[in-house]
């Protein structure tokens, strides 16, 4: 019963990825991509990981749709209707082999909620069980995320940063 | 209590369905606008008291009711610059005449 | 109860099908953007609903709050924009 | 003191440290926010409009209702038409008010607005005759008739 709700959720998204290549118009692909991150995030929703779902609302549907427009406004939206030449032979290759590698390769990881898997042996119980006497953070993600990986996070805020600079930069010459 | 929510939900649940088919048949955005609008006023407002209902009084059915305040007033300021940013730039409202 | 509450999403996913019709077929720009506003309604909903059926109202709800306000940026950053532009 | 209650609501912990913090965050806001608005709602504002809300609740499934039947009608009996109103309110929230109300309405749709100046678009002759016989105009003129005009 719960696994069934999952699937109209997901072809809705799927719909709406390849209306947002299909369509004609940018405008309307920046739409069609707010349409996306609201599904995307309802199936983290769904999944139970409200954190995610909630950072998805926020920076997929909110600012990147504003950042979208932004580039919009910037750039000249009537001349940048979609040219795409024709998939080369290497493109028509070497893609579906890459989904078949892909898919080999997802047949490994086990089930979703199989309880003999190694991150539900080892790992999630330890979290569960010591995260609160360890940090006193109410939250178990938020702990593992600034408590047990920092340095990760740290560095990863640091990628953003750099990435948030170098914008501001370009951004910058732009506007002598 | 039980009863009355499921009364609501199913009520909301016919308002939503009802604007969805508005949406789908009328000709143009400002009445396909109306659709809309119908579904935030009375739609939105029906389940979540159902659901408000169902759950009983506490801190989160206030929550709830903070929720369908922020779609009441919200939702007008969507529908009325949607309509504006389509009537400034020329879109002819339809006529009964039109095909 | 549950399995009402069940068809009661399901219904709600339907009907947010009938509004992406809606947003992938329309003739203007302005009717892919009040589908756009429809679906964000019934994404709201249905994150309450969800939240029920898994009795966790008070994690959902404030994704809820945050979809609302959101929204209303989103739409009105684009509806200025279209005002300024003209419709393609 | 609005924002305040919205901590409270959001947060739902009652423990001193999020209170005072709150508090401090919701007086801020409003600080900062200070300059922007056109004027401060009073008390009585407050009641009189909460007066005006179930009154115009009703109105909603009125129309909704008739709109639902246009909808579910086999074939499609509309006539949609932009309509212009003139209003004698002289307030800014008050014009603010009128439109929200008529664009919440289920079959007109509040489209531009100019000082006193509104056009309303109208699903069909049911739902004109709303905006035109200005009930509710003369509702929310009476809300506001104790303030000063500020248009």
């Amino acid at each position: 019963m719960i696994f069934t709700f999952e699937i109209p959720l997901l072809l809705l998204m799927l719909v709406t990825a390849a209306g947002a290549i299909l369509v004609k118009d940018l405008m309307s692909a920046v739409l069609l991509l707010g349409s996306y991150s609201f599904f995307l995030s309802l199936v983290w929703a769904w999944l139970g990981a409200v954190d995610v779902a909630f950072v998805e609302a926020v920076v997929g549907a909110g600012l990147a749709t504003v950042l979208f427009l932004l580039t919009l406004f910037g750039t000249a939206p009537k001349d940048t209707r979609l040219r795409r030449p024709p998939p080369s032979l290497t493109t028509l290759i070497v893609f579906p082999l890459l989904g078949i590698l892909l898919l080999y390769a997802a047949s490994d990881i086990p089930g979703f909620g199989d309880p003999n898997s190694p991150a539900n042996i080892h790992i999630s119980p330890t979290y569960l069980e010591r995260s609160f006497q360890d940090t006193h953070t109410p939250n178990v993600v938020t702990a593992v995320l600034m408590d047990y990986r920092s340095l990760d996070t740290m560095v990863e805020t640091v990628v953003i940063f750099a990435s948030g600079i170098a914008c501001a930069l370009l951004l910058r010459r732009h506007g002598k | 209590m039980g009863i009355l929510s499921i009364i609501f939900i199913v009520a909301g649940l016919f308002f939503l369905i009802v604007a969805a088919i508005g949406v789908i048949r009328f000709p143009d955005v400002y009445s396909r606008s109306h659709a809309v609008s119908l579904t935030d006023s009375l739609g939105a407002f029906l389940m979540l008291v159902g659901i408000a209902l169902h759950e009983g009084l506490s801190i989160n059915m206030l929550k709830i009711l903070v929720v369908l305040i922020l779609l009441y007033i919200l939702n007008p300021v969507i529908a009325h610059a949607t309509v504006r940013a389509a009537l400034r730039s020329g879109l002819k409202p339809w006529q009964k005449g039109d095909s | 109860m549950n399995i009402f509450l069940f068809c009661v999403m399901v219904s709600l996913t339907i009907l947010i099908g009938a509004y992406l019709y809606r947003v992938l077929q329309g003739p203007t720009i302005f009717d892919r953007l009040l589908g756009h506003n429809g679906i964000s309604t019934k994404a709201i909903i249905l994150l309450i609903v969800m939240g029920i059926y898994f009795d966790r109202v008070d994690m959902f709800i404030d994704i809820s709050i945050g979809y609302a306000l959101l929204n209303l940026v989103g739409a009105l950053a684009i509806a200025k924009y279209l005002e300024q532009k003209g419709h393609p | 003191m609005t924002l305040f209650v919205f901590w409270i609501l959001l947060s739902a912990s009652f423990d001193w440290i999020h209170l005072s913090l709150g508090l401090a965050c919701s007086f801020a806001v409003a600080w900062l926010n200070s300059g922007h608005s056109p004027f401060a709602p009073k008390f009585r504002l407050w009641l009189r409009v909460s007066l005006y809300l179930p009154w115009l609740f009703y109105k909603i499934v009125q129309s909704s209702l008739h709109l639902s039947k246009l909808i579910l009608h086999p074939a499609l009996p509309i006539d949609p038409q932009m309509i212009s109103v003139e209003t004698k309110l002289n307030h800014h929230a008050a014009v603010v008010l009128l439109g929200n109300s008529i664009t919440l309405t289920p079959g007109t749709i509040t489209a531009e607005v100019d000082r006193n100046h509104l056009i309303v678009h109208a699903m069909d002759k049911v739902s004109k005759e709303d905006v035109t016989s200005k009930q509710m105009e003369l509702k929310i003129a009476d809300i506001f008739r104790d303030e000063k005009p500020d248009l």
